[in-house]
């Protein structure tokens, strides 16, 4: 297992280490002088607790858009996922494999199709 | 030539030899092979993360004089000659700047985002083949790892923007979420046209097909897929990356700062080099899998890989320059109603073609 | 060699946390949590299993791997439709607890 | 034990280690999003494990799906309901003792089972490219499965779809 993986493995050890390191150098070097009001949120100059208490809660109501693009983009990762062994493997396989691979993607075409027709690709 | 060519896989024989001289007879067998791979496996990534910040640096650089260029100005030229100590200067300039967290932060989701957004561009490096013999690691999916390592990041987005516990922030993650995920599928969809190219998932093997007409067999030349393939590579990239114009989740005018409003000091300095690292890294891929990566005449193939890696970051810095911000819906129709029906569409062609070319039952 | 029965202990262990996350908690996006680590557990068992026991038939030698494909499959599509009724419930009733979602209760 | 697989050995015990903290943390925290960041944890751990198990097209397709796609369809439906806004309240139902002794129970159940079974188990040699044998597999001897796969995607699309929609 090391023999093959274990190269990745250290690469992910130094992937989480690395960006560690200018964070320990700035901790060591950088000023730390606190102020009530340098640690409130950002509200473009204004004071932030002045806000009334509805728009001091910074909980945006997101719109439905956000989950169905979501949810389009992991039906067509899932699909690309089977696409990829099937393509390594195209050179060795007949015409059956183009035609049930068309035949796949023919379905999630007509997904795309139908949330194109819906109006849900709009992004209003 | 060949000596250019070798130099690094010579260094890499070398040390591994040393190495091994030095503890035999030291320890078991065993344990002394499984401590020389370790410690050479230590400096191959190693070598490779000072590489990328080497090449970082030379691109921050390049990047601010070439927006003075094409902005009529001169750009910086006070910190060393032509300004080429300029990224160094930046670089103290962020040590020494105060942290501030907000105080009602998620302080620790807010600590850790610019480490997951950091992280992946690392973990990319290990499949990257940057010569002749100069892989890491030769993963068989050397191309499905380095598109999934990619898609991590957005969760270091998203979780600067909710760990900030505020407006702009949050808005300009979930907007940056939306659009990373939005351009991961034309991407991923176009990468499949690369692998029926070469019939491998393996940049290796991706790279050695290229090699033909003395190195200059590459994808983007299979007309008319390659050249469609790559163009929605490219787009897709500078998105993946958030570079203008594509860069509207850190729109200053419209929502501050995106993710990075409450990032200050060094945190905000990792998602500044994250986003070049990662920049770079994709241009580095894109020049693996359509311009032949190390494939070509003369000069040694490390070589190569830079100069086409700078094409392609000079191309990006271009059209930074040049081009005007999407807008939002813009943004989300280009994707979904363009780039992934194109790269659909591009996927059957090629199939049909290679499957006409092979003659595999027509 | 890791003996074959650490990665079921692991994957069953797992489960278990799944299982009482979803029987235990409020909120119906964390029992989704549950249900996904659940799966994860199977997935592992799974991938084991192709590692280490052979099929008597060598037609299915890839099985382990090929189900584990369709498990991750079924998950997304489980959560997306999870997600889609919980967002859908949260919209009409206001309310993304299990325990007040009661309007099929008989 | 050579060194090899006693480091083989300690890199599994910590992704292990990693994965049941990482669900510890998706199945107790109570901040949600929190609770969903543990579950990605888990995820990468699991993803590591598969790697262990020289199941790397597996292991990717855990990051690929479950890291990449999945979590981020979980975090954009918590911050869709405001769900973690839920103040004092405990985030367990009322129920919960009884599901932690059912989950204990079954725990011991199948430990007892999974220590008390011969397994006849060793690791099976890898030979050929596992890729092109898949692609092969996926057309051939598993083409129902894989196109009825595009059918549940649909389903499931056009479904979530219908449901979410305002």
């Amino acid at each position: 297992m090391l023999d093959r993986y274990g190269l990745v493995g250290i690469f992910a050890v130094m992937a989480l280490i690395f960006p560690v390191i200018p964070l320990l150098m700035a901790w060591v070097v950088r000023p730390k002088k606190p102020n009530k009001t340098k640690s409130t949120t950002y509200e473009c100059g204004l004071a932030f607790e002045d806000f009334p208490e509805q728009a001091q809660n910074v909980w945006v109501q997101f719109r439905v858009q956000y989950y169905i693009f979501a949810l389009l983009f992991v039906v067509f990762d899932i699909e690309v996922v089977f696409l990829y062994p099937w393509a390594v493997a195209y050179d060795s396989l007949g015409l059956f494999a183009l035609v049930e691979m068309v035949a796949f993607l023919g379905i999630l075409i007509l997904a795309l199709a139908y949330a194109w027709r819906k109006g849900l690709l709009e992004w209003v | 030539m060949d000596i250019f060519n070798n130099l690094f896989p010579g260094l890499y024989d070398w040390i591994n030899a040393l190495l091994h001289d030095w503890f035999k007879g030291a320890m078991p067998a065993d344990v002394e092979s499984v401590l020389v791979s370790a410690i050479m496996a230590l400096i191959v990534a190693i070598s490779a993360i000072l590489f990328m910040v080497l090449m970082v640096l030379i691109m921050i650089w390049l990047e601010r004089k070439n927006a003075a260029r094409i902005q009529d100005r001169v750009g910086p030229n006070r910190v060393g000659p032509y300004g080429l100590l300029q990224p160094i200067a930046d670089t103290i300039k962020m040590l020494i700047k105060e942290d501030i967290v907000p105080t009602n932060a998620d302080k620790l989701v807010h600590l850790l985002a610019p480490l997951v957004a950091m992280a992946p561009a690392v973990l990319a490096l290990a499949v990257v083949p940057f010569g002749k013999g100069m892989t890491p690691v030769d993963l068989n999916i050397g191309l499905l790892f380095m598109i999934a390592v990619g898609s991590i990041g957005v969760v270091g987005i998203f979780m600067a923007g909710y760990g900030s516990n505020n407006k702009y922030s949050l808005l300009g993650g979930m907007r940056g979420v939306a659009q990373v995920v939005s351009y991961e599928v034309p991407q991923v969809l176009t990468v499949v046209t690369v692998i029926l190219l070469s019939g491998s998932m393996s940049l290796v093997k991706i790279v050695d097909a290229q090699g033909g007409w003395f190195g200059l067999q590459w994808n983007i030349l299979a007309l008319p897929v390659g050249l469609i393939a790559f163009v929605i590579f490219y787009i897709c990239a500078l998105a993946e990356v958030n570079r203008s114009p594509f860069d509207l989740i850190e729109g200053e005018s419209e929502i501050v700062a995106g993710f990075f409003t409450e990032y200050s000091g060094m945190k905000w300095g990792l998602f500044y080099l994250a986003e070049y690292f990662n920049f770079f890294i994709v241009c580095m891929f894109g020049a693996t899998l359509f311009l032949g990566g190390w494939q070509g005449p003369i000069l040694p193939g490390w070589l190569w890989l830079i100069i086409k890696t700078y094409a392609l970051v000079w191309l990006g810095m271009w059209i930074r320059m040049t081009l005007p911000r999407f807008r939002v819906d813009q943004l989300m129709k280009f994707a979904w109603k363009v780039l992934v029906p194109v790269a659909l569409a591009n996927l059957l062609l090629t199939s049909i073609l290679i499957g006409v070319y092979n003659g595999i039952g027509f | 060699m890791i003996p074959l029965q650490y990665f079921l202990l692991l994957g069953a262990a797992m489960f278990c946390l799944g299982l009482y996350g979803a029987l235990a908690r409020r909120n119906a996006i964390a029992i989704l949590i549950g249900i996904e680590l659940m799966l994860n557990a199977v997935n592992i068992n799974l991938v084991a299993f192709w590692r280490y026991i052979k099929p008597a038939n060598p037609a299915f030698e890839l099985a382990g791997q090929v189900f584990a494909l369709f498990v991750i499959t079924l998950a997304a599509a489980e959560a997306g439709i999870g997600l889609a009724l919980v967002i859908a419930i949260y919209r009409s009733r206001d309310t993304v607890n299990v325990e007040d979602v009661n309007l099929m209760k008989w | 034990m050579t060194a090899d697989q006693f480091l083989t050995n300690v890199v599994f015990f910590l992704l292990a280690a990693v994965a049941l903290v990482g669900a510890i943390f998706a199945v107790t925290l109570k901040n949600l999003v929190r609770s969903a960041l543990g579950l990605i944890l888990s995820f990468m751990a699991v993803a590591g494990i598969y790697f262990v198990l020289e199941a790397e097209f597996i292991a990717i397709v855990q990051v690929l799906i479950y890291v990449g796609a999945i979590s981020i369809l979980i975090l954009f439906a918590i911050m869709l309901t405001r769900a973690l806004m839920s103040g004092a309240e405990s985030s367990n139902n009322s129920q919960w003792i009884g599901a932690a002794a059912i989950a204990a129970l079954l725990f011991g159940a199948l430990g007892a089972i999974v220590l008390g079974t011969n397994w006849h188990a060793a690791q099976n040699a890898l030979k050929g490219d596992l890729i092109v044998k898949l692609g092969t597999e996926l057309v051939t001897t598993y083409v129902l499965p894989f196109e009825a796969v595009s059918l549940l995607l649909l389903a499931a699309l056009i479904g979530a779809f219908v449901i979410a929609r305002e």
